[in-house]
């Protein structure tokens, strides 16, 4: 199946049931769909929120290019990305990955990749804002991140 | 060419964007933080570790130092991501 | 993290934005949701609907440990299960499952493993009607499903 | 005793539950479908391959076939799960 992905990198929210219903209304093919939503913590009640930065284009082309190869490995009939930028406050959506496919495990591996891909590759940088209202510290990049995208290769 | 910046990279540097010409001599991705960190300290300080420092060219990640600079017309430089 | 699932048997359909909010409202720790939905397909054009019959009291029983198993396995914050009965035309939803926690990879791993025991544990049976409305033939196990629970023993 | 059945075994037996007297030695799930398959024809062709008879006691999945009956309220006989 040759499908194009959904990208889209937004300031607002987004709405979840909205998302899988575009991925499944109308059709009779669809047997799973896989949601993953990244929420912004208050890690221990530190945060008063995060800010999100991004390369405006590339993140759009990156995202992309992830969903596309997410696409060619496993069947999917459908796959959403959506990444939110800006002051974004603990318990609020951050990131959308939405995958659609006949069978269960297509849709739970396309959105985990497209989500470990993400991680390391759209480009995205978080910065906290403390509940004290200092300036805050850049988030650093984790190994596990690495280490989770790795696990994808052939 | 358009170089852009972005997180503690584009704060160290002090700058968002800026358009150089480059001096000859400077071809590929490695010239051109080997002549950016010679430009002033702000440089030097924001690019000093190396493994730090990631590459797009025209938004494409580019992991070679060695890559080519020509018909490139946007360079970015930016810390490992943290987006997702 | 010891939590209690939450577990439904129903002939309604549910909502996954609602059950989302269940699990996310009013908290700041939850970093990652994931959600699975299983839907009815027409198997290309075969089917006119699938009816599911189940076994009262022990499938709300034996959902309810698979949920607890993983969430003794996995942090998750909340886990839900909601398994629909009766005849679902193709499109509709069957069963939703959906897993909150503080990390990407125990939501993605315990919505997973949830999904794998539901699939061939939990007491229900599908019966096809085909579109020319003759009598169905009831749907057989598959080895792949009993596989894919297998990859998660211990 | 109380048993139930469910999809093409309630079919085939005809019945969706019955309460049934257990004749003295019927002590074990073994012992249980064995004597089903006695009563009459139907029984004998809703259970004849064993692989295909799963069998919980009340509520709970019971694999082993030498499971003991004693205390048992309800005993379930269905065919492999086919949820989710």
């Amino acid at each position: 199946m040759k499908i194009e992905p959904t990208v889209r990198i937004q300031a607002e929210d987004f709405d979840t049931e909205a998302e899988i219903h575009a991925l499944t209304d109308g059709r009779r093919d669809v047997g799973a769909v896989v949601t993953f939503t990244g929420l912004c913590r208050d890690e221990g009640g530190r945060l008063a929120a995060l800010e999100l930065e991004h390369y405006p284009g590339m993140a759009e082309a990156e995202i992309t290019r992830i969903a596309r190869e997410a696409a060619d490995r496993w069947p999917v009939t459908g796959l959403t990305a959506i990444h939110r930028h800006g002051r974004i406050a603990p318990g609020g959506n951050i990131v959308l990955v939405a995958a659609a496919s006949p069978h269960r495990m297509a849709a739970f591996e396309a959105a985990s990749f497209v989500m470990d891909f993400l991680k390391t590759r759209a480009p995205f940088w978080k910065k906290e804002h403390t509940i004290d209202g200092a300036a805050g510290e850049w988030v650093s990049a984790k190994d596990d991140d690495d280490a989770a995208a790795e696990r994808w290769r052939r | 060419m358009k170089l852009v910046y972005f997180s503690w990279i584009r704060e160290r540097i002090g700058l968002t964007e800026e358009i150089v010409d480059l001096p000859e001599g400077v071809d590929s991705v490695a010239d051109l933080i080997a002549w950016l960190k010679t430009r002033d300290e702000t440089y030097a300080l924001a690019l000093e570790h190396d493994s730090m420092v990631r590459v797009a060219l025209d938004h494409v990640h580019t992991d070679a130092r060695d890559a080519s600079l020509a018909n490139v017309r946007e360079v970015a430089l930016f810390p490992p991501m943290t987006g997702g």
